[in-house]
């Protein structure tokens, strides 16, 4: 039986490695060596090391960035990790107006080889500060590369091709994918960016879905097999670059399309796969593509909003179903189940 | 010696925090309250020493860590209550949380948790407002983290600059969640030096004796409605339990459990208390009246904010827009 | 004759009415009162409202943006102005964490009527760090508003709804356009926020076009026009509140899109307009709809480069013509016709 | 006194930026230089005095006015040139343009116009060298606008707490494009009280005296080479052309006409010529032999610009990633 790993260990472990292979590797961050090891994934790592590589750091966002960028441009490769996508937008300046273009404005005589990893915070009332995900912002920026693995495979594998990539990597951790478990081998792999997986093939629609969402999808895909439906379940992975070939040769054969991701709607990563399906695949679409993903809103606390605010399985089933016209037959979630943790052995606060 | 009114006002305030936040700490197991929670017990005299120097009128801003300065300043209990319970009953129809307090009718503007970021916006309200011909005057309270957030920096120069009746609050103390001063900032100055550099007036005092805090914070009010500008103030205080939720932490290790029980000895309301005694001020009797009155107040608001009934689903997409 | 303004004043005719209105209005940003008056869209409006209303700034984008956020809380009505939207990414906590959010996350509560004006640039070697459009990652926020007038008139209206409006709104002038003239009525006038404008009407393929790609799609439809092709402009004016039925409307009648935008292809604006069609008109679609959009790269600086980076009206119309089947007429750009500059008497270096 | 060789070389240095900067302002008009160009001519002994001080494979960093930081570091003229010129053969392909300047080999590692922006870089990139156990030290140049922004406290910040080998240079020439330092910074401290706030060792110099530059730029650069943490270095200086483009602008009246003439009096370049010629270090006619030699290379550099390719139309999409 193949190793199982959580998600946070398969990030535990790919730093750990990629550390361990290359003295120009470290990792700082708010967090990163304090004993919660930003939500168990650096934990250890000082101890194994030491403090000159594994750091923490002011809580300076715009600054840290830059230094980071400096390190990347005196030969190191940082790893710099922010527990929250949201404090992110302080450093902006530096991701983008800095090093995403270094490389491009000074004619390729520079390079910066970081990697941003950000938590995207859910549940337990992380409200409006602390659950933006951004994604759709991140892939909008060349000479960014995007990744959002959803397996702890995937997580370990794509973490290692990041951090020995070339070019800055925004590594987004959904927090809800954590605590899942999964096959992880051991030592270095890599999964390449800018590769998609189909996660379960089908006929019938294609769920194209990003990070904690493709959980959901296969889900749906669950319920809709139940209806006769067989749904092509699809992991985005690699936002930038983006393996179209992949999905649009999924549209081709289903001439259905539902995407899946956990940010906003408009203006959001969907309407990209969706204007893609579309530009590439415009014959074989049998009915128009639809997009599941956040309401236009900023998050809401109450646990009872945020229930309403996210969308699960069951809207993914069911828009399906609608494209083909199958008839409703997933029973409500009941009104009382809590739907602001990961799962019940999450018992808040973060 | 200070009258006998403000002593007891000062104390009634402080303890009413910390019954209020204890109550919270007990509550929290139950998961009813399903958002983060950031206490400040054993921090109370600066939000009560400061906001005692303050005006129904006047502003305040925080942070993450806002109960006691939503308290202090007269915000409504039951309404946070709710709102941490997540109700429709809540200062923030329950779309805030712990983190986002609010309370027009206090002066209590808003708490938000991205580090550092109402600095400015208390700046801006309080030049807002003397651009307005008001006399008001603002406090932002924040952390000794905050600090190291560049708009923190930004903020001050543009205070000074203008000469806006802002006040600066540091509540330092020593840590901001895990991590220690001495990793965030260089060991060789103090915080308060840094607002000095910038030719900021700037001060700091010991954040668990009220008294000192109140009478810092009096000349700092007086100074910034004259139209003297800004003031920085750092407080030098201990968060007793976790960085965010209802439990002691101390045995993870991150801080000595020395510190803290040196800290513990010198709590900001038993000090208090032993000079309200010592003084005749109060008795063991009022004091114990004072504790049980709050503790209804509490209770009364927790089965408010239970009994309350939850924001309707329709809520959910209101509020984004004016219109 | 109606009265013909340029760009530039009709901005600062906007300014100028909003002030002598309402004292509550004021406006900050650096070189606001300086001796080129932020291209000439805030000139004299010191002298005549004073220098505790018109206002220069340290270069502090975040703090300032949170100085005006505050003010705003107090109940002014702050009308920002950067140079470059490229200097706003320095602000984007306080622009979306804050300015965008206060208002829901405070149950409704509290307002934030700012408007901030950001400037995109373009042309004469702005480079990499100074011509950014970045309008689509603004539209994917929940909580602002965003404008990008093209004609004068749209300009005076669109700010004077834009300073009266209760929510923040990003105002976004294409540095090209500042010089453009057209009529402009005196006194005050409002275009609402959320309404697009059909520039000109066509029944073959609708062209989706905002900022000064509107001028572009203009030209192209003239040089299509003389091809027998009748194209539909539209200018979206106002990209969130999106009006969404004047866009889906003409593809339904026309059948064939194209957007056209200055921001870059992946995750852009474009994709939403594609997406949106696609969702409401999918019936009605010929052929697939089209994007044109920056090239996934920075802004080179060389002229050379800059040439190949932005498209115009011939990209269009060439789009057109592919839809519609009609052979290429237009005659190539010549090589040496200076394409970084808006017009003949622009001659640098800003 | 100095030693001859050095005096002759900080002259020559200057007089190359100045000889190069006016000839371009000249050829400007032509429009064959599509970007923007900032001169800082009036303050070439800032650029030259401190990089003087270092050894070639330290670092530079430098904000949108560079040309003077990236030839004093020892950048190459003729890819500088070529680059304005939106040439292939220009330092950066032509894609970046006189606001990015880059030579690797002389350690002008990069020049970016976002203000502040280079500065937490360069802190990165001494505190990476010295992670990697090389001894290298770093030197940002910004103006005083920079100050304003939020980056520049953070990066005092880490750099004292990690004792980065970097040397914050402020190059203070009282505007900010047309806004004087009185409506963007409060007038009663001097700016580098700023960064003595931060507990960083700061220094305040004539900006226009090369000598000084030097001598306060040697002592920096032992200390951090010695693992002494940073310094910060302010020095007054004043630009004579307008903000951005190749003319004067003192027709705007932004700034006062006397202020101007008074600070061309006190030309860097005049200063030392005067002190050579007295000192007898050099003759009228070895000077005048500099000026021609330093014209005909500068001449040859425009040659090669103007002659040298555009960037082919497959550079639009390369070197956006790495493969
Ligand atoms: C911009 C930003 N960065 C990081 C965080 C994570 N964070 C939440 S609270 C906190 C501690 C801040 O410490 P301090 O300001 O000293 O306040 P304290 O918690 O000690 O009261 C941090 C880093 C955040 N909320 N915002
Ligand atoms: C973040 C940012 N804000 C604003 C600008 C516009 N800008 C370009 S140069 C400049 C002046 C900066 O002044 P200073 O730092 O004193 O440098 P100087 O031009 O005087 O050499 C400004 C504000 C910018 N480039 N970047
Ligand atoms: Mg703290
Ligand atoms: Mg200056």
């Amino acid at each position: 039986m193949p190793r199982e790993l959580k998600y946070a260990q398969a990030i535990n472990e790919a730093i750990d490695l990629c550390m361990a292979r290359d003295p120009s590797v470290y990792l700082m961050g708010l967090g990163v060596p304090d004993p919660k090891g930003v939500f168990g994934t650096t934990l250890g790592l000082r101890a194994k090391h030491g403090d000159r590589r594994v750091l923490d750091m002011p809580t300076s966002e715009n600054g840290m960035t830059g230094v980071a960028v400096g390190t990347a441009l005196a030969g190191c490769r940082p790893v710099m990790t922010h527990q929250r996508v949201d404090f992110a937008l302080l450093a902006l300046d530096q991701i983008v107006n800095q090093a995403a273009k270094w490389r491009y404005m000074f004619g390729g005589k520079l390079k910066v080889p970081l990697v941003v990893r950000l938590i995207v915070g859910r549940g337990w009332g992380q409200g409006p500060q602390h659950s933006q995900s951004l994604h759709s912002w991140f892939a909008h920026v060349p000479g960014l590369k995007v990744v959002m693995p959803t397996t702890p495979y995937d997580a370990k594998g794509l973490l290692i091709s990041s951090i020995e990539d070339d070019d800055p990597v925004i590594f987004l951790e959904h927090r809800w994918l954590h605590g899942i478990t999964g096959p992880v081998p051991e030592g270095v792999y890599r999964v390449p960016l800018g590769s998609a997986r189909v996660m379960r093939e089908g006929r019938d629609v294609t769920i194209a879905a990003i990070s904690h969402m493709c959980l959901e999808a296969l889900r749906a895909a669950d319920t809709l097999a139940e209806d006769g439906c067989q749904a092509e379940v699809i992991d985005i992975r690699s936002l930038r670059p983006l393996d179209e070939k992949t999905v649009v040769e999924s549209v081709r054969k289903t001439g259905r399309l539902i995407v899946a991701e956990g940010g906003w709607r408009s203006c959001g990563f969907g309407a990209e796969i969706v204007a893609r399906a579309v530009e590439q695949a415009f014959p074989s679409l049998k009915c128009p593509p639809c997009r599941i993903a956040l309401p236009d809103c900023p998050t809401p606390t109450s646990p009872r909003l945020a229930a309403k605010f996210y969308p699960r399985a069951a809207e993914i089933s069911e828009a399906a179903r609608a494209m083909l016209g199958i008839r409703e037959t997933r029973p409500p979630v009941p009104a009382s189940a809590p739907l602001d943790v990961p799962d019940p052995s999450f018992t808040g606060p973060f | 010696m200070m009258d006998a009114e403000i002593l007891t006002r000062l104390y009634r305030g402080m303890l009413r925090i910390r019954i209020v936040e204890e109550r919270i700490a007990e509550l929290y197991p139950q998961q009813e309250m399903r958002c983060p929670v950031h206490l400040c017990i054993g921090q109370e005299a600066v939000a009560v020493g400061v906001c005692d120097a303050l005006d129904r009128g006047d502003y305040v801003f925080s942070n993450h860590r806002s109960h006691g300065h939503y308290l202090a300043k007269g915000g409504d209990l039951r309404s946070m209550i709710a709102e941490i319970y997540g109700k429709a009953t809540g200062c923030a129809q329950g779309k805030g949380g712990s983190m986002h307090l609010v309370d027009l009718d206090a002066g209590f503007l808003g708490a938000t948790p991205i580090v550092g970021s109402t600095i400015p916006i208390g700046v801006g309200a309080a030049w807002g407002s003397a651009l307005k011909g008001e006399s008001r005057v603002a406090v932002v309270f924040f952390g000794d983290g905050a600090l190291e957030e560049g708009v923190f920096h930004e903020s001050l120069n543009f205070a000074l600059l203008k000469k806006v009746p802002v006040i600066f609050v540091c509540e330092n103390n020593l840590y901001s969640v895990y991590s220690p001063l001495a990793v965030r900032q260089p060991g060789e100055r103090e915080l308060f030096c840094i607002a000095g550099g910038h030719g900021v007036e700037s001060h700091q005092a010991d954040g668990n004796d009220v008294l000192a805090v109140r009478s810092l914070a009096e000349r700092a009010v007086e100074k910034a409605r004259g139209g003297g500008g800004p003031t920085f103030l750092e407080f030098k205080t201990y968060r007793w339990r976790e960085h965010c939720g209802p439990n002691y932490d101390d045995d993870l290790g991150y801080r000595p459990e020395t510190e803290f029980l040196e800290w513990k000895k010198r709590c900001p309301i038993a000090a208090l208390r032993e000079r309200l005694l010592e003084a005749g001020i109060c008795s063991d009797r009022g004091i114990g009246e004072m504790e049980s009155a709050v503790k209804s107040e509490m209770e009364a608001a927790v089965e408010f904010a239970r009994r309350s009934p939850w924001p309707a689903d329709t809520l959910l997409m209101g509020d984004v827009y004016a219109s």
